[in-house]
């Protein structure tokens, strides 16, 4: 009871300066302003710098929540390869089930920001470049291990959208 | 649940009325029923309908590669998102005797023990707004914040971190020198404030009478019902399987266990438990070993069905799944602690007054996405319906 | 600008209808409201239990069967104006659990979207969304509010 | 005075009251609310919000049928619960302490009585819902006690409201009746006049300050702290909101009042907030709230916002109470308020 009775004197000063000075207030005024102007920055997604452009993520995705947006202007990655395009995620398609961060070769979309699925995401530190000076080519007995984890229905897709 | 346990052989009361809560309502975070039946203002009986949340996320993982799978199984909860991660991998592991290395295995349990003290901070939260405490449950997530900014940190997200893979963790989740003085920074700056709060909060006596005394759960009944985690251990069953798991070897903490077993116990038991876990993070970060966070030297084929313990922030949770040949995932199975502590405070809350039974009930920290699955119930002969079955048969109330 | 369309925009009330899903996004709801950091209550937001009070039904989850028939029920409730706001992509599609494209197809145990069972007029994105989508995405509900008659 | 310009003063002395303390009560909830915000280190929501601009929303609302046992009488409730607490505002305003014997204790206590007990009758009608109506299939699944009666959680706070109603309201009562005591009158006028004996000669743009306010004596500082929270008590605030426990009955009667009926109930509330602070500040202060002196009316208004304060801060830091710890606290109080009522009469 007297440990409380000291807690209560202490505790009162505290909160009196609180209430009157609005003093250790810790709401975050950073996302205060930016949610009173609806300016809250987009949970990043496709890394720009990294992205080649293959517009792989944009053939597995199973909602069709990717589009591929032509660039203005080519951008030349390495000698003798540019990235033309860029995909934008819709977020109200999207399902997180991140198939396009499988299939992503240098891991661009969903690269950092958001929840990465749990296989394996390689080296997200190597630069492009580095990545491609590697040989891009998979080896046969790889690509057929890769088409039994990416689910049937997405190459149904995929095969779908070659037809149209 | 309790209509399939009648165990509890007690003589026929006269129950003068039934009340019901739930799905939608305050002291819910989650959709659940609660039925109390209550003479005057004392609960004589209670029963939880838990399915209400239903979305057959066992099936879900019926023939999805195994690597694809971890995706839903970081998704059966929002707030044990880790440990189902890390306990999914753990079954392959077992059961392929997949190698994971020191270092990924010491930073599995660093972010476990983070996502335990979100776990029992938001557990602190939950029960002080269910006593009616708002500035309380205010201060706790404040605390909890420390955490959620960590686990973003290490794994890009507040919730879903992702940091178990089979054979270790995403490389993106290793530490780096910078991050590790920010953990031990946090983690000092967080120890101050929550002993402070610990404190207060043991020394108001209107909470604490709110608390003492109420909900009862003896040992006997907590081994009964199989009432796991700091729910079982504040009844003084000392039951831990951190202490039996490899991953925790290297580490030294202490298990609490309180004897008293009601309301109090399990609150305390809780705010003791995060102690602990500040111990287990500190000794990760100090001797955290160098190596590769990743063994890639593995192939899913096929593999017996195999079964994977561990301690969650709210008791015991299998998972279990066989392999096809082709590495597709068979018959998944969860068992999580919820299911058996709710069934064991079912007990707990008899006799208290109806208020005092919502923080029963809340006091082991009740959550049910994990446990909603199909329920059995008997008519003349014993009999298994779905509750699909059941609505259409019998109608919405009768 | 009007008493009425001002009293609307300085005080609304807001409800959480949690229709199942993995909880992730509402204990980032509870979150936003409660963690001192996030604040709701800032933006002329209060938070209420009571269907009879609210002016904004903030959804998340995936709507299981059983919540189907409380969710219209305590959507009808609310007196009009009201608002929607779909809370992470649970309720906005379904999610991983509407269709992983395992053994079983899709998943026909959930009703997600909500679109099909009330209309939405906020989607908040994301899995879940960060406490500060959740903030704006029911700020973003108020000019809904404001301009019925 | 003649009577009929006793009449037309005591309706607009009445009038200005109850518009300025209506106005001025639906800031309240704002400036409680952003006491406890800032205890808990927010921001919180702008002073009007709460109060004033709620209550206008609301009566912009749709107009919707609450689901009740009988809705006319569950509506006719709340209004009839504004006017019991207009009046007991009044209570503060000299003119009235002329009507009959309505300036005495008797008054007061009687319309406090009036006022929980519609309590009693909203939770019996309200049928919201958030409890046994909600379509569960609970019941289809069968259970151990088949054909139980099923209650409304309404319901089950009407009968707490009637737990409160026996032992909740006594400290406020004895409370009250201190300041008579040491007054020696049981007429609201002599105990101000004893306070305060310029207030009946000052002109009407003095500033008569009581003389000997009751609240620095030891008996009326004894008694603040049984009013105060009898106070809680009556408002159903925490720690003595079991009524409207919001984990288990929500918000108790009221929760089937929407649009406009919301609002009266709003403004019955704040009110009442209001009422009873200003009647606290002319019981053991000696400042009334009267409309015609407009210094003290000011003072009086100012004075009267120390409680809701007070109030806010215990809300902030206190867990809700069962009957268990209610019934000694009660006690207690009770018992404080006797102490307080000796000491009074030995003065
Ligand atoms: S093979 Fe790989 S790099 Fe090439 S287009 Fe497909 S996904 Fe892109
Ligand atoms: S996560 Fe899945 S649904 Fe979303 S964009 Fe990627 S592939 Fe498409
Ligand atoms: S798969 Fe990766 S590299 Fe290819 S377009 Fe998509 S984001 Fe860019
Ligand atoms: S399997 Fe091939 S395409 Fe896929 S990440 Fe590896 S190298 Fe890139
Ligand atoms: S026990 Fe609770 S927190 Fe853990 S997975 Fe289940 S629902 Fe989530
Ligand atoms: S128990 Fe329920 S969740 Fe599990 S497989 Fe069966 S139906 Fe699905
Ligand atoms: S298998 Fe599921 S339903 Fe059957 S007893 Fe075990 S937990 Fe209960
Ligand atoms: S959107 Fe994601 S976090 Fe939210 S409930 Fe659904 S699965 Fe959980």
């Amino acid at each position: 009871m007297i440990a409380f009775i000291r807690l209560m004197i202490e505790g009162a000063y505290k909160n009196f300066v609180r209430v009157a000075a609005r003093r250790d207030r810790i709401t975050s005024i950073e996302i205060r302003e930016s949610v009173a102007s609806q300016s809250v920055p987009m949970q990043e997604t496709v890394l720009d710098e990294t992205c080649i452009g293959c517009s792989g993520c944009f053939h597995v995705c199973p909602t069709q929540a990717i589009t591929m947006v032509q660039l203005e202007k080519p951008v030349e990655i390495i000698e003798g390869y540019s990235r033309t395009q860029v995909p934008r995620i819709d977020f109200l398609k999207c399902i997180y089930c991140l198939n396009c961060h499988d299939i992503c070769p240098i891991y661009s979309v969903f690269g950092e920001a958001a929840p990465i699925h749990a296989r394996d995401v390689g080296a997200p530190r190597l630069t492009l470049q580095e990545i491609l000076k590697k040989p891009v080519r998979a080896p046969p007995d790889k690509i057929l291990e890769l088409s039994k984890l990416i689910p049937a229905e997405s190459i149904a897709l995929i095969s779908r959208r070659e037809n149209n | 649940m309790a209509s399939q346990n009648p165990v509890k052989q007690k003589e026929v009361v006269e129950i003068e009325k039934e009340l019901s809560f739930g799905p939608i309502h305050p002291a819910l975070l989650e959709p659940y029923r609660i039925r109390l039946f209550v003479n005057d203002e004392y609960v004589e009986d209670c029963e939880l309908t838990v399915n209400v949340a239903y979305r057959g996320i066992e099936k879900l993982f019926e023939g999805l590669p195994i690597e694809r799978a971890l995706v839903i199984a970081e998704k059966v909860c929002g707030i044990c998102s880790n440990v189902h991660a890390f306990n999914a991998v753990r079954v392959i592991e077992g059961g392929l005797n997949i190698e994971v290395p020191t270092r990924a295995s010491y930073i599995r349990v660093l972010v476990h023990e983070i996502q335990r003290m979100t776990s029992h901070l938001l557990f602190f939260g939950h029960a002080f707004e269910v006593l009616g405490h708002e500035t309380f449950a205010m201060r706790s997530f404040l605390l909890r914040e420390t955490f959620m900014d960590l686990m973003a940190y290490i794994g890009g997200n507040r919730v879903m971190a992702s940091v178990p893979i089979i054979g270790g963790i995403r490389p993106r989740a290793d530490l780096t020198e910078p991050l590790k003085k920010t953990i031990l920074s946090r983690l000092d700056e967080f120890e101050d404030k929550y002993t402070d709060y610990v404190n207060r909060i043991m020394a108001d006596p209107m909470v604490m009478s709110r608390l003492t005394g109420v909900g009862l759960l003896s040992k006997d009944e907590a081994i009964k019902w199989y009432a796991t985690g700091p729910t079982g251990r504040a009844s003084g069953w000392d039951f831990d399987l951190r202490r039996d798991m490899k991953e925790y070897k290297p580490f030294d903490f202490k298990v609490i266990v309180l004897n008293e077993g009601d309301n109090k116990a399990r609150v305390v038991a809780r705010a003791l438990e995060i102690f602990e876990s500040i111990k287990i993070m500190r000794q990760v970060v100090k001797n955290l070993p160098e190596g590769p966070v990743v063994n890639r030297q593995w192939i899913a084929g096929k593999m017996d069905y195999t079964i994977a313990y561990i301690e969650t922030y709210r008791g015991e949770l299998m998972h279990s799944y066989g392999l096809d040949e082709h590495g597709l995932i068979r018959n998944y199975k969860i068992r999580t602690p919820t299911i058996t502590n709710l069934a064991a405070m079912e007990q707990a809350c008899i006799g208290d007054h109806v208020t005092d039974a919502m923080v029963t009930i809340a006091s082991c920290d009740p959550c049910l996405t994990c446990c909603t699955r199909a329920e059995v119930v008997e008519k003349g002969r014993s009999r298994v319906m779905t509750d699909q079955e059941v609505v259409r048969n019998y109608g919405w109330r009768h | 600008m009007s008493l009425k369309a001002r009293s609307r925009r300085n005080a609304i009330h807001a409800m959480l209808f949690y229709s199942g899903g993995c909880n992730g996004c509402d204990i980032e709801v509870a979150n936003a409201l409660l963690s001192p950091r996030y604040d709701l209550e800032q933006y002329k937001v209060l938070f209420t239990w009571n269907p009879r009070e609210a002016d904004v039904l903030i959804v998340s989850g995936i709507i299981a069967w059983q919540l189907l028939e409380p969710l219209k029920k305590i959507y009808s409730m609310i007196p009009n104006p009201k608002a929607v706001v779909a809370i992470g992509s649970c309720p906005i599609n379904g999610n991983v659990y509407k269709n992983l494209v395992g053994d079983i197809g899709v998943n026909e145990d959930i009703f997600a979207p909500l679109d099909n069972i009330i209309p939405v007029d906020v989607k908040v994105p994301g899995c879940p969304p960060r406490p500060e989508d959740i903030l704006e995405g029911v700020v973003k509900g108020v000019p809904k509010l404001v301009e019925a008659p | 005075m003649d009577t009929i310009s006793f009449t037309l003063l005591l309706i607009a002395s009445s009038v200005i009251a109850i518009v300025i303390a209506t106005l001025y009560s639906l800031v309240l909830p704002g400036i409680e609310r952003k006491v406890q915000a800032r205890i808990q280190q927010r921001i919180g929501p702008p002073i009007l919000t709460p109060g004033f601009w709620s209550v206008i929303k609301f009566t912009y609302k749709e107009k919707v049928e609450p689901i009740a046992q009988m809705p006319r009488l569950y509506k006719c409730s709340v209004y009839l619960g504004v006017v019991v607490v207009a009046f007991l505002l009044l209570f503060s305003t000299p003119y009235w302490w002329a009507v009959l014997s309505w300036g005495s204790i008797l008054g007061i206590v009687g319309l406090l009585k009036i006022e929980e007990v519609i309590y009693v009758f909203m939770g019996s009608q309200s049928q919201s819902i958030l409890s046994t109506s909600m379509p569960m299939p609970d019941l289809a699944k069968g259970s151990k006690h088949i054909g139980t009666r099923r209650e409304f959680v309404e319901q089950h706070s009407a009968e707490r409201a009637i737990k409160m109603m026996a032992i909740g309201s006594l400290p406020i009562y004895l409370a009250l009746i201190v300041p008579f005591v040491v007054g020696k009158s049981i007429l609201i006028s002599d105990v101000v006049s004893f306070q305060n004996p310029a207030f009946f000669s000052a002109p009407w743009y003095g500033l008569p300050l009581p003389s000997h306010p009751i609240l620095f004596t030891v008996p009326g500082f004894l008694a603040t702290i049984p009013f105060f929270l009898g106070y809680t008590i009556l408002l159903n605030e925490k720690p003595f909101s079991i009524l409207k426990a919001k984990i288990d009955v929500i918000e108790g009667g009221v929760l089937e009042y929407a649009s406009t009926l919301r609002a009266a109930y709003y403004v019955m509330r704040n009110l009442l907030l209001f009422a009873l602070s200003s009647i606290f500040v002319t019981l053991f202060i000696g400042i009334p709230f009267d409309p015609f002196t407009p210094f003290v009316f000011l003072l009086n208004m100012l004075l009267s916002i120390i409680l809701p304060v007070c109030l806010a801060v215990l809300v902030a830091f206190s867990p809700i109470l069962t009957f268990r710890q209610i019934y000694p606290v009660a006690i207690g109080l009770s018992a404080i308020g006797v102490l307080a009522m000796i000491l009074a009469v030995s003065i």
